[in-house]
């Protein structure tokens, strides 16, 4: 069969106003069916041909899950709140700046007026093998072209690469992992609750997703607790031009500090690895000292412990061990004379 | 609303294309929706779009985008496609007077929402809008395929802010690809736009 | 492409568009473990109610016999060492191999490389010691057991025909399962081997582009096959270890010695001279 | 200041194209809709190099909705072509056609579906059988060169040009043989030479020289010898080139992008092997064009012939994804110069050494562009270039804004601040040591001759811009504050400007407008009407009474330069002063048989023509009636014997409408008319992340007289970011293995975005008119763009120091790993990483 790409092939389309609807919908389709949030990620593969869902079960009509509310313990986020909404939403920009900020990072804004929060978690890995339809595993085939003698691989994995070196791309997620959040899950049996690192999943436990949802899965929401609201933030994305790209690298960090004493800290990095990285050993070995130059240096040297390069992605060793570094200790002041 | 999904019955369908052919004009169309792809390909169905202040009725495949519907069925063709996959801007279009790519968006899932194009921005008795006419005061723009994608998206982004800086302005209009480059006059034509517009 | 490889082989398009095959289909690790299972139930069956009773011809004189040691030793420890080893790593290889197919996901691909890589090696020096120390040709079917073959089968018929012979250390279809074991082993382990350059180890530089897409992708359908075929294989294996008739030989596997009367009662000492793994050995006799 | 004196040239005006571009009604070809027109889908192949083994088609027409199937065996053989003087440029059997049967770079079209939808025509091709034969392939011209390096094309890796046989007696001189292909190999032992990092200095394709190499480098007080490699970019006008074509009554009807609309007409009649009398081109807009579209694309013959195939229109709506294959690119260019700096920092000695990635097919301008313009613009004492121009399957390479220019200014430039710094030497004053001045000679010496530029203002726009740039105060700063390090860089521009001897037609209507006809394609540049202001200043009619007719060539066009190589400018404002000395001639004669006297004794002006001491005057309404009267040469029966034949034909069309002038330029001119900028960019580093921003820019050009400001600050500063983008980060990405380009969507390959770019950028044009034209302007799109990339690059190094990139273009990866080692860590033989 020839490859020809685009335009979109054919699919029965549903458009549910309801969780419920949504949930009998997915549970019929099962494997058949395809979620369609703000649709940045899904219409490449559609209109590349190389995705032919029977069904696509758009979630735009149901209203229950968009929107941004106020709960005893934090904030509840609809997960089809656009990115927009989420950067320029009070609560959020008061108590989460780092998730205002990455949102606002995202893509361009016309992106952010149509791409989701849900969909930002969510979305597929970016491998340019991956999106040019080979087969290789992540696609359910046996090969990764990434990581070969002659493999292109600036923007893949130094970390937890288990035969797919394919990055998580989303902006967001290290963010929520910096705030603790958690992500509501539900299916026709009920509905689960994940820690927002435990959404993620790398190559070695399944390497044909970056995230945990099964057929008939929905992530309903994003709740962030009042645990981290307006503790020191930081948040940072290194990508070629300013517009559009992806991170090659993104850090966020959640610090609690008394005195210049970092008491409680969560830190995490993206696009480093398969799913963004909550880096523990670092936390743990930060809380409780000074908040100063040489406890980012130490941060961030640990942080890239056991990192492996591929051929053209070296650099994101050093880059990873500076972007943690300033997590922890904050940017040097730039001051010009003039 | 009703809880149940929305998919589209046999009833529907038939209605679909009946009145489809009348619709669509004789003219060609990327997606006519030929006899050869299953139920769904065939399954365009008659819904009805608010379009620069009109209530458009139009036949419309499910895996049909706004930018084709715009182009195709309306004959809109101000809206242009300059990469189709949410990387340029030259689709921008106002959905609810908010800039989106009109490439990256099912038709279905516009109804009920406000849609405005370039060919909606000059007043009736064509008037340009403030910031059309900035662009001829300035000049902006030299090829100009990404022109009304860079006008719908500076009208949209100076609704939520009047007075922006250059540098706010550029942020603004970040989303929208110009090949020929010429962004240094496109951010003199859009500022000069604001100041239309504040002027009234 | 024929129905027949469209169903039982997965395939894609390598980017520069040839199709190729690049998995068995999973369907296959169902049919075979349904396959072991069912011929236990058919076997167990078939013994249970029509097999007619053994019969040998005569074997050991009691002169012979009483020269015996009471205890017969069978498996030296190095061989017992090697079975279990073997065992092991199969064990590990098959569960990591097809539990993350069947449902429950973990990090599979470390473990099986490692497994692989020990079963590997334990291979190569069973193949050594067995061709060295042991009698290489103890293993595998002779004359007198084709023969033997022939006449069970006629009796099996109720036709008249001479009882066959007791047998040698190992009756035939000890024998034949260890062909079989043999072959698909092998190929799954060269071929294994050879994979071992697609994922990250500690062996080689990862490079895929060692084969065609297309050789790689019939040494991935060959893996596939040799692995399903094991999952039968050891299902029968375990069987047969766990029968009554059949557990002084498991036991011997462990003990490395069966009892004189076991011995007797399956074996003939002429063409097992025991205490001697030694080739040639029987010809001394 | 040059435009005191005009009343039209110099100021700003609303472009006629305007309100249509403004209000969405513009039409850009794939706006077109027609009765029952077809759409059209490709096959493009997935391999770098193959051969269709077989080709199975019938399920495909099979599907209802289906009309036609077009393969390679339906285009019409390669066609001679035939110059206005009559020599025959015979056909290139082995250059590029629209489709193949033997694909030559992954992407290559091999068939093309017509169906009544695109959906009806993409199942077809899915429904298509084919089975590729893989061939040898290569994408990296160095592999090519190497012994036994694979060859990308079945006979080779290289074309030999073939001479032209001698001219026989009273015939017009015969056009040379089309080249072939050969295979050239360099020898284990120049790779050895060589050593990690060097381009070796093999067997070269072509050579010139002139002045003493050797005495220059022994002069030299500071040697450097430094590899370079530049990108591969493809031009990515925001308009892909789809196509409409349709047949009316034996002529072929094209609506389509292209640069140049007189231009493009032999071309395409060429691609179709028609009489080019019977194609019809419609292109009043063109989304963007930087070279790829000079005489728009070969794949419009795709539509035209399943047009004709199938019996009906065809649309071919190019997707951006093939696009990014048949839509052309900048060939790379890997260069090696070593370079003698005297003490006071003037180039005694220049050795070039090139290698061009050229794509499989057509060879490019690029390898000996970038000797003529280091030439010109650096004026080494004793420079020699030689080149390679290496075949690879990659996509067809076409001009893009200063082919070649670009990369040997980029390759120069880095080293040129590099001496600099090591003799002391302040930036601006080493260039203004080294630059074009007066009229500077240049290039391949012509039995021992070189060429001269018509003229040169490059210092002062060196000393203008450092001054508006603050240039000394600048690099006075601190540079480095927290993790951040600022670095300011300088450099030079320079591209053609200019080309002579084409027609300029006009019409004087008897209700006295004046019809300016256009053969400029409209690509952005604006050009298209710009140029015909010069003409309606010298006719002295207001722009009011000025219609310019562009865009249909059944509107009766002249023969016009192709826009490309920033002619248009130069060479249409002479054709139209041309045109315009020819109105006032006739006009003048026309009221001398009138109104008597002698025309010498009439002048014209204010739409008058009148007698100079007062009295007998006519309007040109009138004029034009009387010249319908007069007939003969007045009003277009008796074109002049010297015009093209094209523009014989458009004045034939015009007769009897009004007073009809049509000139060719055959005013002199000394010298080939180059135009310069100076570039000056800052930049900031970020040391941690080797991410950097430029901060600020500012270019001031040489181009002669300013026709229209805000046109030409467009270009100046729009060709300029095109230029950054070759050190921001544009690249091509392949996989070598596989051969296929991964780097095909714009969030790979990276075009600039309006945040990558200063917010407030500036410019400045000296407006010195160039003395060798009549108007006195040259043309702009193209000399911008290496100055951009290289002052850039100058900045970087400036703030990094030397051994940071040699390579563009140069990313926060090229930055932070050679930061970490301390020395360059992507080495430029390697391409497309």
């Amino acid at each position: 069969m020839a490859i020809v790409r685009d335009p979109m092939p054919s699919f029965e389309l549903y458009q549910p106003t309801s969780v419920e609807a949504a949930q009998q919908l997915l549970a019929k389709y099962g494997e058949d069916a395809l979620i369609l949030a703000g649709g940045m990620d899904s219409f490449d593969w559609l209109k590349d041909r190389i995705k032919r869902p029977k069904v696509v079960v758009d979630l735009g009509g149901v209203d229950e899950l968009n929107g941004v509310r106020e709960l005893t313990d934090g904030i509840e986020i609809g997960a089809m709140t656009t990115l927009s909404t989420v950067a320029a939403n009070r609560l959020v920009r008061e108590r989460y700046g780092v998730l205002a900020q990455a949102a606002s990072l995202v893509a361009s804004p016309q992106i952010r007026n149509q791409g989701t929060l849900g969909g930002n978690v969510s979305q597929d890995a970016r491998c340019w093998y991956y999106r040019a339809g080979w087969p290789c595993y992540r696609a359910s085939g046996n090969i990764c072209y990434a990581d070969t003698p002659v493999g292109r691989n600036r923007e893949h994995a130094i970390l937890h690469a288990e035969r797919c070196v394919a990055v998580n791309p989303s902006d967001t997620a290290p963010a929520l992992i910096a705030l603790d959040a958690k992500f509501v899950i539900r299916n026709s049996k009920g509905e689960r609750v994940v820690d927002a690192e435990d959404y993620f999943i790398g190559p070695d436990i399944d390497i044909t997703r970056l995230h945990i949802l099964r057929p008939g899965d929905l992530l309903t929401s994003i709740r962030i607790p009042a645990a981290w609201a307006a503790t020191q933030f930081y948040f940072e994305k290194v990508r070629d031009r300013n517009v559009w790209d992806f991170p090659l690298l993104n850090v966020a960090s959640a610090m609690a500090v008394s005195g210049n004493t970092i008491d409680r800290i969560r830190l995490s990095v993206n696009a480093a690895a398969a799913r963004p990285l909550r880096l523990k050993v670092v936390e743990a070995a930060v809380r409780g000292k000074p908040r100063n130059a040489a406890t980012g240096e130490m941060a961030g040297a640990l942080a890239v412990r056991g990192a492996v390069p591929l051929q053209f992605n070296a650099y994101k060793i050093p880059l990873m061990r500076n972007l943690v570094k300033r997590a922890v200790a904050g940017v040097e002041e730039v001051k010009w004379a003039y | 609303m009703s809880q149940t999904p929305k998919a589209v019955s046999r009833r529907d369908f038939i209605k679909g294309v009946i009145v489809g052919g009348v619709a669509v004009s004789s003219t060609g169309y990327l997606l006519r929706g030929a006899a050869a792809f299953g139920q769904a390909g065939l399954a365009g169905r008659l819904i009805t779009l608010n379009v620069n202040g009109q209530q458009r009725r139009v036949d419309v495949l499910k895996q049909e985008t706004l930018a084709w519907t715009l182009r195709y069925r309306l004959g809109l063709t101000g809206t242009k496609l300059g990469c189709d996959r949410a990387e340029c801007g030259a689709c921008t279009v106002l959905l609810d007077d908010v800039p989106h790519y009109s490439c990256s968006m099912l038709s279905h899932s516009v109804r009920g929402r406000k849609v405005q194009t370039i060919e909606g921005l000059a007043a009736p008795d064509g008037t340009l809008h403030p910031v059309q006419q900035a662009v001829v005061d300035e000049q902006g723009f030299q090829c100009a395929f990404c022109m009304s994608g860079f006008i719908m998206t500076a009208v949209g982004f100076l609704k939520t802010n009047p007075n922006p800086s250059r540098l706010e302005l550029a942020h603004g209009l970040s989303g929208n690809l110009c090949r020929c480059q010429d962004y240094d006059k496109i951010l003199t034509s859009m500022m000069r736009g604001a100041e239309l517009l504040r002027r009234g | 492409m024929g129905l027949l490889e469209r169903t039982l082989l997965q395939w894609a398009a390598d980017p520069a568009g040839k199709v190729v095959p690049i998995h068995i289909a999973w369907f296959l690790i169902w049919v075979a473990a349904i396959g072991g299972l069912s011929f236990l139930v058919f076997h167990a069956i078939y013994v249970r109610y029509f097999a007619k009773p053994r019969l040998f011809a005569e074997g050991a004189s009691p002169e012979e016999a009483r020269s015996l040691p009471a205890g017969i030793p069978r498996h030296s420890l190095v061989a017992r060492l090697y079975h279990w080893i073997m065992a092991a790593s199969m064990l590990t290889l098959l569960i990591t191999a097809f539990l993350p197919k069947i449902g429950p996901q973990f990090d599979w691909v470390t473990w099986h490389w490692i497994a692989g890589s020990v079963l590997t090696v334990s291979v190569l020096f069973h193949i050594v010691h067995a061709s060295v120390w042991l009698d290489f040709r103890a293993i595998w079917p002779d004359l007198v057991d084709l023969q033997d073959a022939w006449r069970r089968a006629l009796r099996a018929f109720g036709r008249p025909t001479p009882p066959p012979r007791k047998f040698a250390k190992y009756p035939l279809e000890n024998k034949l399962y260890h062909l079989a074991v043999t072959a698909t082993g092998l190929s799954a382990i060269v071929t294994g081997f050879f994979m071992l350059h697609r994922v990250r180890t500690i062996f080689f530089a990862r490079n895929p582009y060692l084969f065609s897409d297309l050789t790689w992708g019939l040494m991935y359908v060959l893996h596939g096959f040799a692995g399903v075929g094991l999952v039968t294989l050891v299902i029968i294996h375990i069987y047969f270890a766990v029968r009554p008739e059949k557990l002084p030989i498991t036991k011997s596997m462990i003990t490395g010695s069966m009892s004189r009367d076991f011995f007797l009662k399956d074996h003939d000492p002429r063409r097992w001279v025991v205490g001697s793994s030694r080739p040639n050995a029987t010809k001394e006799a | 200041m040059a435009d005191q004196k005009y009343r039209l040239i110099g100021k700003n005006y609303p472009t006629p194209d305007l309100q249509a571009k403004a209000t969405g009604k513009a039409k850009y070809a794939e706006d077109f809709r027609v009765e029952g027109m077809l759409f059209c889908k490709l096959l493009v192949s997935p391999m770098p190099h193959a051969r269709v083994r077989r080709l199975e088609t019938r399920k495909a027409l099979a599907i209802p909705g289906v009309k036609a199937i077009l393969t390679a065996d339906d285009l019409p053989p390669p066609s001679d072509s035939l110059t206005d003087l009559g020599t025959v440029i015979k056909a290139n059997k082995k250059g590029e056609r629209a489709l193949t049967m033997e694909p030559l770079y992954a992407g290559e079209p091999i068939l093309a579906v017509a169906a009544v939808d695109e959906l009806t025509a993409a199942a077809a091709i899915e429904a298509i059988d084919i089975d590729l034969e893989p061939l040898q392939f290569v994408l990296d011209p160095i592999e090519t060169l190497r012994p036994g390096g694979p060859n990308p094309r079945l006979d080779g890796n290289v074309w030999v040009a073939q001479p032209a046989p001698p001219a026989e007696p009273g015939k017009p001189p015969p056009g040379p043989p089309p080249p072939v292909i050969g295979e050239l190999k360099w020898t284990a032992a120049d790779f050895a030479e060589a050593g990690e990092g060097r381009l070796p200095l093999g067997k070269a394709q072509d050579e010139w020289s002139f002045g003493d190499l050797d005495a220059g480098f022994k002069a030299a007080h500071l040697i450097l010898d430094e590899t370079f490699l530049t990108p591969d970019v493809s031009h990515q006008t925001l308009e892909t080139r789809s196509t409409l074509a349709y047949w009316r009554n034996g002529k072929v009807y094209i609506h389509t992008g292209t640069q140049s609309t007189a231009q493009t007409v032999p071309v395409i009649a060429g691609w179709l092997n028609v009489d080019r009398r019977n194609v019809v081109l419609i292109t009043e807009y063109t989304g963007g064009g930087f070279g790829s579209k000079i005489t728009a694309g070969i794949s419009l013959a795709i539509p035209a012939l399943l047009s004709k195939k199938a019996n009906a229109p065809v649309m071919m709506r190019v997707t951006r994804e093939e696009e990014t294959f048949i839509g052309r690119a900048r060939s790379s260019l890997v260069g090696r110069m070593k370079v003698g700096f005297s003490r006071e920092g003037r180039i005694t000695a220049l050795d070039m050494f090139v290698v061009a990635n050229n794509g499989a097919y057509e060879q490019q301008g690029d390898a000996a562009n970038s000797g003529d313009v280091i030439s010109v613009l650096y004026q080494p004492q004793a420079m020699r270039w030689r080149a390679v121009v290496a075949l690879t399957n990659t996509p067809p390479r076409s001009a893009q804004s200063a082919p070649g220019g670009l990369q040997g200014i980029i390759i120069l430039e880095p080293i040129l601040a590099k001496a600099a710094r090591a003799l002391g030497i302040d930036q601006v004053a080493i260039r203004s040591m080294n630059c074009a001045e007066g009229k500077s000679s240049f290039g391949r010496p012509q039995k021992g001759v070189q060429r001269h530029s018509t003229s040169a203002f490059v210092k002062e726009a060196l000393a203008r811009g450092a001054e508006r740039f603050k240039w000394r105060e600048r690099v006075g700063r601190t540079k480095r504050s927290g993790s951040k390090v600022r670095g300011v860089g300088v450099a030079l521009g320079c591209f053609h400007g200019g080309t002579t001897g084409f027609d300029g037609l006009l019409v004087i209507r008897p209700d006295g407008r004046v019809s300016l006809q256009s053969g400029i394609g409209n690509l952005g540049t604006e050009s298209v009407i710009d140029v015909h202001r010069a003409t309606a200043e010298v006719l002295g009619v207001p722009w009011e009474k000025c219609d310019v007719v562009w865009g249909d060539t059944s509107k009766h066009l002249p023969w016009t330069s192709p826009q490309g190589g920033s002619q248009t400018t130069y060479a249409m404002t002479r054709a139209g002063h041309a045109s315009a000395m020819d109105a006032i001639q006739k006009l003048q004669e026309i009221a001398a048989k009138t109104l008597g006297g002698k025309p010498e004794e009439y002048e014209v002006g204010s739409e008058l023509v009148f007698r100079k001491r007062g009295g007998a005057k006519m309007t040109l309404a009138q004029a034009a009636r009387r010249a319908i009267e007069l007939g003969g040469k007045y009003d277009g029966h008796e074109p002049a014997a010297d015009l093209n034949s094209f523009t014989k034909a458009s004045v034939a069309g015009l007769a009897g409408q009004g007073l009809v002038a049509a000139a060719k330029d055959k005013y002199p001119a000394d010298g080939v008319a180059f135009s310069y900028v100076a570039s000056f960019a800052e930049v900031e580093v970020d040391l941690e992340t080797g991410g950097y921003a430029l901060i600020d820019y500012l270019c001031c050009a040489d181009v002669g007289t300013i026709l229209h400001p805000a046109a030409l600050g467009g270009q100046i500063l729009g060709r300029s970011i095109l230029g950054f983008g070759h050190a921001l980060g544009q690249k091509w990405v392949y996989d070598p293995h596989y051969g296929a380009m991964l780097s095909t969507r714009f969030y790979q390959n990276k075009p600039p975005t309006i945040l990558d770019v200063p917010v407030d950028m500036k410019w400045e044009a000296l407006n010195i008119p160039d003395p060798e034209t009549p108007i006195g302007a040259r043309g702009i799109g193209e000399p911008p763009v290496g100055g951009a990339c290289a002052s850039i690059l100058n900045a970087l190094s400036d703030a990094l120091g030397d051994e940071i990139f040699r390579r563009a273009p140069v990313n926060l990866d090229t930055i932070l790993t050679s930061l970490e080692a301390g020395r360059p860590m992507q080495h430029p033989l390697l391409a497309h990483i």
